[in-house]
């Protein structure tokens, strides 16, 4: 099964909360330098999905296997924590920043995977310590640069608008350096011109960095854009992936996401 | 040049608990100590001076103390140090004082330490809980034909004295102590420690308590049907015992050093003060309001045998060569030297009956 | 206003951002290095409790304000290193080394108490602590060959290469060097990863796991540093007291260094060492208003009680950011002057959610 | 104006000594639907918030039905008859799905109704029936944003401010939303004040509109005519899509190693 | 026998600290705070109904009820006048809130000439009266205070499960926001909780006064109480009961089988066990944010 370009992949993954059976038998990969998107309706355990994979989560049955470092790993073997060091980041969909503490503070805190200095040297800080922080503060300056960020550098977290947040958290997941991007509806909250954005952003992400994004999002504009391919789910079980065209075109994915006409001058009052 | 005495004043520094968890007997033991000083002030003086109390707080917390003393003997420029109550505080505080010079005159806490190890700058007035339990012991275990002794005591410095005091007393007597049990300061329940000593058939409870656990302890084993004869220490002496706890309380012994002062009583001198100190603070004196005022009375006779040049060497002197003869209040008669620095070890028993102390021996000499 | 223009990253990573902190700062070192040939010995011996409390402020302030998790059992620290320091001393150890080993076996107990705090939060680690620390306060009272159980235990001076440290002038040295490393440690660790860790968990525990940090780890380190500066504070405070008891580390003297943190000013440095000169003045500050009060209150006992008590409620109310907060509004106002305006530090209507989710 | 349902007056607001919205004023008429469109930051939650009182304006003044509703307590403006759907879905957490409904009704006292109500927002979303008895704060993210639309219905209100309805809805959903909207207040009569993202959508649901730039209302017209405007066609509904592009995507790449 | 009896006062006391636990419950459920003042709230309540009787001369009942009046007014009016202010800053402010009025309330009774610094007794009716079941021995006030704390957490469940103004509370504490949104008023409901709460302070302190005395210092019996409710659960009404219960009973057996110092300790280790095993306590529910 294990072909190598591919990064991740999940089989059979299920997971039940009580009565509601989340994710139910869900299997796919995502491929190296590939965009992969999960859509579906509401409720429909996509963002279980990446619950699963970041560990927040531990599936009733199923297995995610890591090929992302050497040999295989399993990542249900994975502590929570060890997920960011293997290469996997993440953003919320709720929006997760750490609130009390500037922008560029959290970007400097998705650099902590990368920290190379001991305790003791950090108490008497060192000069190892010192270069160590000015190298964290750099590539935190290259992220802020690309983004667009550097208005909101030093303003905290909790002041910013929902839109900025959005992209100050795709900011902190670049950080870490991953090779493997999870973003939990990155354009919701965002207008057409910053929607855009995005998807440009997420262009340069995957082209010019080479990193793989697993993308959960709602804007079909912004999905056929980006994405190379796409699984669409329904009631925590896969219904369709191929690439954005032909899930679009799909009956059942029409019926259960899409919705049918696109015409919304239907709402309009009729004087 | 003396600290603390000028041609017209002497200044006396004391530590109260005026804030914490003693504030009812650090406020009555301020009181006595200043009618005393008042009492003084109004009627002469000591060789042309006046005395001048500084009171502190210490809430009970050792490091207030500390400050406190250092406030005294530093800032203030105390003579002396009187009355100082809780013995973790004393233990902070003599340190400091020690540094300056400045006797700890008659701290209010009946713990060893206030004489032991001997310093020329340590006076300790009253019988220790263990010497009370001690002497005592014997004497009513006889006289009850007891073979089972108990004891119950609060988990601190104080309710380990009179468990120590009561080993001590047993040993005299070639008895054991048949239960141990304890409790933590502020308990209110005791089930517990009443069925353990009742299930061991105690005939004999030392209490190492002093007033609401008194009250618990002995209204929790009169309910359970548990009736063995109760000694308590002077800390459990006190009028609370028998106005709170009420009829259950009658028949517990106690040990003590000064009388209750109860306002209806018999002896003339001890009504009028009692009255005046009701007058002046409106409230009820109590043993502590004895214990305050006895100490000023004390200074001040040893501070008049010391002469016009007070100091601390003159007042040590004096100290030492001095006598303390029987007051009012029933306490005994103390002596001290150069080498005995505890002015008496001795106690009397005293009974509940009919919801009233009583002196029920006289001295107890061991 | 001073406007900083900056052009290196050193810049944001150095720990006196500017002139004119390094001229401030010293000029405070020189004042606290003269300070035993200036203040009277009774102040003297206020300021030496201030850094001793400083010190363990310091730990508390890393546990609750940088990492998020109340300690209301902070004193079986404070214990702990003072109990290890008296029983060494007495055992002639020399007084540097018993004060390391108060501090590191304070840490250990921290990370004993880090076991049940890593799985709970909020109110049940509150509770926790608490637990913890009766229980401690109990072992210091049972353990009675080792700690002299109630009737407490004697503590020698300190003694520094033969030279007897018994003088206040002398010991309040050793506590002010003591404090000033403890302080730039701190800063250190604050501003490095770790630092940043810490407040991450204090922020967001979800994304600070997804963000790679081992929240047990972190947790556990917190707690064992905030135990150590509690130790060698403690340390410290049984040799100036030089009699120690149980019934010193009580759940009093928790809720005491609780209020230290917060009247201070939760999440700052400086709130440390304010909420300490606040904890050891204030009861000293209602000493000396007893003599303006008419008898009938200035006598009562509980005054001070009452005093502290609302103090703290106004501190509360008026001043949720403590002592560093109201500190900050002063310098504002008076780098701002002329120009300041009333409206700059209202205080903005805000609500709350629940923290059971967190 | 009777018929002038919320009238805001050069309103000011600020966070701390950051100024928000600068001197908006603005009208909703009875029975109307009005919108708001503005980018990232200008201001829009701002102005919702400082309707319903969570933030008191420095300057300005704002009337509901009439009265004086500036700086009230929120919860005495929301039982005027307003209800605010804010951003961020803002459930209680550990309340059931239905608990969350019936606080929705907390200023009601017609049981009737409200059990009426209870029925329709179930039928409009029936899977907030399935989950009737589910914590709140365990629904996915579109469920939740579900039952904080349902708890403003079921307050039976004059006026629902509504805060990004469609965030994180799916494109069926959000559809439907927006009929929904539109159903309540042609059935019902409630008059609505929108803001909201997918400018598309509002521009074709609302009957008036206004544009925010930087907190200062910058454009205000019938909605029809908005959406034949050039500036609105290429910054709200990205409808032109070359040129200024092209230049930025340029940028981004020069500065990115 | 010994260990029926033993079981007997365990379960006595375990109402005590199940009923002063059922105080931080309520505040707790409806404010998410914690209030260390709650043990000063009962010793106002038990000196209230002191003054009453012994002062004016009450009967008992009228004094009782007057006291639960007087506290129930004395709570409003603590909202009104330092909880509403900072209503909103973090849950943490109004800890150490609540941690500064209990300093106040027991410095400002101590204050008090006379009676402040004294112990005193609160003649209840039931006094010292015992019943006996053969060799086992019931207190009186024993029953009063498990009839007393049956009827008011039963009381309380229902008003939080079944009636809209508990809901409310609970909704107003876990999304203060949103509450104020659905036109909650947040504030007149705090107001209401924090009366309940010194209410039900009132009923606990009367009804523990005849066992431990009114006296400024009795409110720390509160610490054995947050025991109590972790291990019940601390959102948990039926919790704080059965959680006081289990403490109650360890504590007797612990008293009287183990070693002195463990009767004291025992309630702390439980509680330290408790959160080792079942961190939410014995009918919390596991919560977890969803992400
Ligand atoms: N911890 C949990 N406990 C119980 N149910 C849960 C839990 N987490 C998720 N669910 C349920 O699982 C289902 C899937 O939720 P999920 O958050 O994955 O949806 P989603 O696809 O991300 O939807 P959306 O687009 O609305 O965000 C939902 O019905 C939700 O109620
Ligand atoms: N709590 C706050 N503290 C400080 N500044 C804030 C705060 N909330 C918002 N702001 C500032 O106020 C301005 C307006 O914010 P607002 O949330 O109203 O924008 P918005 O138009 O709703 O944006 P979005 O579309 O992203 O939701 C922004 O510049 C933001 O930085
Ligand atoms: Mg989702
Ligand atoms: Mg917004």
């Amino acid at each position: 099964m294990t072909t190598p370009d591919i990064l991740l992949s999940a089989r059979d993954l299920s997971v039940r909360f009580g009565g509601v059976l989340a994710v139910n038998k869900v299997s796919f990969d995502v491929r190296r330098g590939e965009v992969f998107t999960l859509i579906g309706p509401n409720g429909a355990g996509k963002t279980t999905v990446f619950n699963l994979i970041s560990r927040i989560y531990t599936p009733t049955t199923g297995e995610i296997v890591w090929h992302g470092g050497g040999a295989p790993l399993a990542l249900t073997e994975q502590a929570p924590h060890e997920i960011a060091a293997l290469g996997i980041a993440r953003t919320f969909q709720n929006i997760e920043l750490f609130e009390h503490a500037t922008v560029l503070h959290n970007l400097l805190i998705g650099r902590h995977t990368h920290r190379q200095t001991g305790f003791w040297s950090e108490v008497f800080f060192t000069p190892a310590t010192r270069r160590a922080e000015i190298a964290a503060r750099e590539k935190a300056e290259q992220v802020i640069d690309l983004l667009d960020l550097q208005h909101h550098r030093d303003s905290m977290v909790a002041g910013l608008p929902y839109g900025v947040r959005k992209v100050v958290e795709l900011a902190r997941a670049l950080c870490t350096e991953p090779k493997l991007l999870l973003l939990d509806e990155p354009s919701s909250g965002l207008n057409v011109e910053e929607t855009a954005d995005m998807a440009f952003w997420i262009q340069d992400i995957q082209h010019e960095l080479g990193i793989s994004v697993l993308m959960v999002e709602h804007d079909m504009s912004l999905v056929s854009k980006v994405s190379d391919r796409v699984l669409a789910m329904n009631m925590g079980e896969a219904l369709a992936s191929g690439t954005p065209a032909e899930v679009q075109s799909d009956a059942r994915v029409i019926e259960a996401y899409l919705g049918t006409v696109d015409d919304v001058s239907s709402l309009r009052r009729v004087a | 040049q003396q600290q603390g005495v000028s041609k017209d004043e002497i200044r006396i520094g004391t530590i109260q608990d005026l804030s914490g968890p003693l504030a009812g007997f650090g406020k009555q033991s301020r009181n006595g100590m200043q009618l005393a000083v008042d009492e003084l002030n109004e009627q002469g003086s000591v060789h042309g001076r006046k005395l001048k109390l500084f009171v502190e707080d210490s809430g009970y917390d050792p490091k207030k103390a500390v400050l406190a003393a250092q406030k005294l003997v530093n800032q203030e420029k105390i003579f002396i140090m009187a009355g100082h109550i809780g013995t973790a505080q004393n233990m902070a505080a003599m340190p400091v004082q020690f540094e300056k010079n400045i006797v700890n005159f008659f701290p209010i806490t009946a713990a060893r330490e206030m004489y032991e190890p001997l310093n020329r700058l340590k006076y300790s007035f009253a019988a220790t809980y263990y010497d009370q339990i001690r002497i005592a012991l014997p004497k009513l275990v006889k006289e009850k034909g007891a073979k089972k002794v108990c004891t119950i005591y609060q988990d601190d410095e104080f309710g380990l004295e009179v468990q120590r005091g009561a080993e001590a007393g047993l040993k005299a007597a070639g008895l054991e102590l048949t239960e141990k049990t304890s409790f933590k300061r502020g308990a209110t329940d005791f089930s517990s420690q009443v069925a353990k000593m009742k299930a061991a058939n105690c005939d004999l409870v030392v209490l190492g308590t002093i007033i609401r656990e008194t009250i618990g302890t002995v209204g929790e084993a009169r309910k359970t049907g548990f009736n063995p004869t109760f000694l308590g220490s002077s800390a459990a002496y006190t009028d609370l015992i028998h106005k709170l706890g009420g009829k259950p309380m009658d028949g517990i012994y106690a040990t003590m050093t000064v009388q209750n002062p109860y306002t209806d009583e018999q002896s003339q001198p001890l009504r009028f003060w009692a009255n005046k100190y009701k007058t002046k603070f409106n409230e009820d004196p109590t043993v502590f309001s004895v214990y305050g005022y006895s100490i000023i009375q004390d200074f001040i006779q040893a501070a008049n045998k010391a002469g016009p040049n007070l100091t601390t060497d003159s007042f040590i002197k004096a100290m030492d060569s001095s006598t303390f003869e029987p007051d009012m209040f029933g306490s005994p008669k103390m002596t001290f030297s150069a080498t005995k620095r505890l002015g008496n070890d001795q106690s009397r028993l005293s009974q509940i009956v009919d919801g009233k102390w009583k002196v029920v021996t006289d001295y107890l000499a061991p | 206003m001073r406007y900083i223009f900056k052009t290196s990253y050193t810049q944001d990573i150095d720990l006196a951002r500017h002139g004119g902190h390094v001229f401030w700062y010293s000029l405070l070192g020189v004042a606290l290095i003269a300070a035993p040939w200036v203040v009277p010995e009774y102040w003297l011996a206020q300021l030496t409790f201030v850094l001793i409390y400083g010190i363990v402020g310091l730990g508390l302030m890393l546990l609750a304000g940088f990492t998020g998790q109340f300690s209301i059992g902070h004193a079986a620290f404070l214990g702990t290193g003072a109990y290890t320091q008296a029983v060494l001393s007495n055992m002639g150890v020399p007084f540097p080394v018993a004060l390391v080993a108060a501090a590191a076996l304070s840490a250990a107990v921290g990370v004993v108490v880090a076991l049940p705090a890593l799985r709970v939060k909020g109110i049940y680690l509150g509770i926790a602590t608490l637990a913890f620390g009766f229980i401690v306060e109990e072992v210091f009272a049972r353990w009675e060959s080792v700690t002299g159980g109630n009737s407490g235990l004697h503590v020698k001076s300190a003694s520094l290469f033969g030279w007897e440290l018994n003088s206040s002038e002398s010991f309040y040295m050793v506590c002010l060097i003591v404090a000033v490393l403890c302080t730039l440690a701190i800063l250190n660790l604050l501003r490095s990863p770790t630092g940043r860790a810490f407040v991450a968990i204090r922020d967001s525990e979800i994304s600070a796991q997804s963000m790679g940090i081992h929240l047990a780890r972190y947790k556990t380190m917190s707690f064992a540093i905030s135990a150590a500066l509690a130790g060698l504070g403690g340390a410290l405070y049984a040799h100036k007291l030089s009699f120690i008891s149980p019934d010193q580390f009580s759940i009093l003297q928790s809720i005491d260094l609780l209020l230290l943190v917060v009247i201070g000013g939760l999440g700052s440095v400086h709130g440390a060492f304010l909420g300490a000169i606040f904890l050891i003045a204030m009861p000293q500050l209602i000493a000396s208003a007893k003599d303006w009060l008419p008898e009938a209150i200035g006598q009562a006992p509980g005054l001070q009680g009452l005093v502290y008590g609302l103090v703290l409620i106004a501190f509360v109310l008026f001043e949720p950011l403590g002592l560093y907060g109201r500190w900050l509004k002063v310098r504002t106002w008076l780098q701002l002057f002329p120009f300041y305006r009333r409206g700059l530090f209202k205080r903005q209507k805000s609500f709350t959610k629940s923290d059971r989710l967190r | 104006m009777t018929d002038t349902v919320l009238q805001l007056l050069n309103v000011e607001s600020a966070y701390g000594p950051i100024k928000a919205i600068r001197g908006v004023s603005l009208k909703v008429r009875a029975g109307e639907i009005a919108t708001v469109l503005g980018s990232n930051g200008a201001g829009k939650t701002t102005i919702l918030k400082t309707i319903s009182g969570i933030i008191d304006p420095r300057k300005g003044s704002i009337e509901f039905k009439g009265g004086n509703i500036t700086a009230q307590d929120p919860a005495r403006i929301v039982q005027q008859g307003l209800s605010h759907v804010p951003e961020g879905r803002e459930v209680f957490p550990l309340l059931s799905v239905r608990d969350n409904l019936l606080m929705g009704a907390y200023t009601r006292r017609d049981r009737d109704g409200v059990a009426r109500d209870i029925e329709t927002v179930y039928g409009y979303f029936p899977i907030l029936k399935e989950r009737a008895t589910q914590d709140a704060g365990l629904l996915s993210g579109g469920q939740q944003q579900m039952l904080a639309i349902s708890r403003a219905i079921m307050a039976a209100p004059h006026l629902i401010l509504l805060d990004e309805p469609s965030l994180g809805l799916s494109p069926k959903l959000t559809k439907e939303i927006f009929e929904i909207v539109v159903r309540i207040n042609r059935e019902r009569g409630t008059t609505i004040l929108l803001v909201e993202q997918n400018a598309n959508m509002a521009l074709n649901a609302a009957d008036y509109g206004y544009v925010l730039e930087n907190g200062r209302i910058v454009m205000e017209d019938t909605c029809e005519r908005l959406r034949e405007k050039e500036d609105i066609k290429e910054f709200y509904l990205g409808l032109k899509d070359d040129g200024v592009r092209g230049e930025r995507r340029w940028k981004k790449k020069k500065t990115w190693r | 026998m010994q260990i029926l009896q033993l079981l007997l006062s365990g379960i006595a006391q375990g109402c005590i600290y199940g009923l002063i636990a059922l105080g931080f419950v309520l505040i707790y459920k409806a404010t998410e705070t914690v209030s260390f003042a709650q043990g000063e709230l009962m010793m106002l309540g038990a000196f209230c109904a002191f003054a009453g009787m012994s002062l004016f001369g009450l009967p008992f009942w009228l004094a009782a009820l007057l006291a639960v009046g007087a506290m129930v007014a004395f709570g409003v009016l603590l909202e009104l006048v330092v909880i509403r202010p900072i209503l909103g800053q973090p849950q943490f402010s109004i800890v150490m809130l609540t941690i500064g009025i209990g300093y106040v309330a027991r410095g400002l009774v101590t204050m008090i000439p006379g009676i402040g610094t004294e112990t005193h007794t609160l003649p209840v009716p039931y006094k010292d009266q015992i019943w006996k079941l053969g060799e086992l021995v019931v207190n009186l006030e024993q029953l009063a205070i498990i009839a007393a704390t049956a009827v008011l957490c039963g009381l309380l469940f229902a008003m939080f499960r079944y009636s809209k103004l508990g809901i409310a509370m609970q909704a107003s504490s876990q999304n203060q926001l949103a509450a104020y949104y659905m036109g909650i008023p947040v504030k007149r409901l705090n107001g209401l909780v924090w009366g309940l709460a010194a209410a039900v302070a009132a009923i606990a302190g009367m009804l523990l006064a005849p066992i431990t005395f009114v006296h400024a210092n009795m409110g720390f019996i509160g610490l054995k109480a947050f025991p109590a409710a972790v291990v019940g659960g601390f959102g948990s009404l039926p919790g704080a009961i059965v959680g006081g219960l289990v403490i109650g009973i360890v504590e007797s057996f612990a008293g009287f089988y183990l070693p002195d110092g463990f009767k004291d300790t025992a309630p702390y280790i439980v509680v330290l066990v408790m959160l080792m095993v079942k961190p939410n306590g014995l009918f919390g529910e596991k919560l977890r944010k969803k992400v």
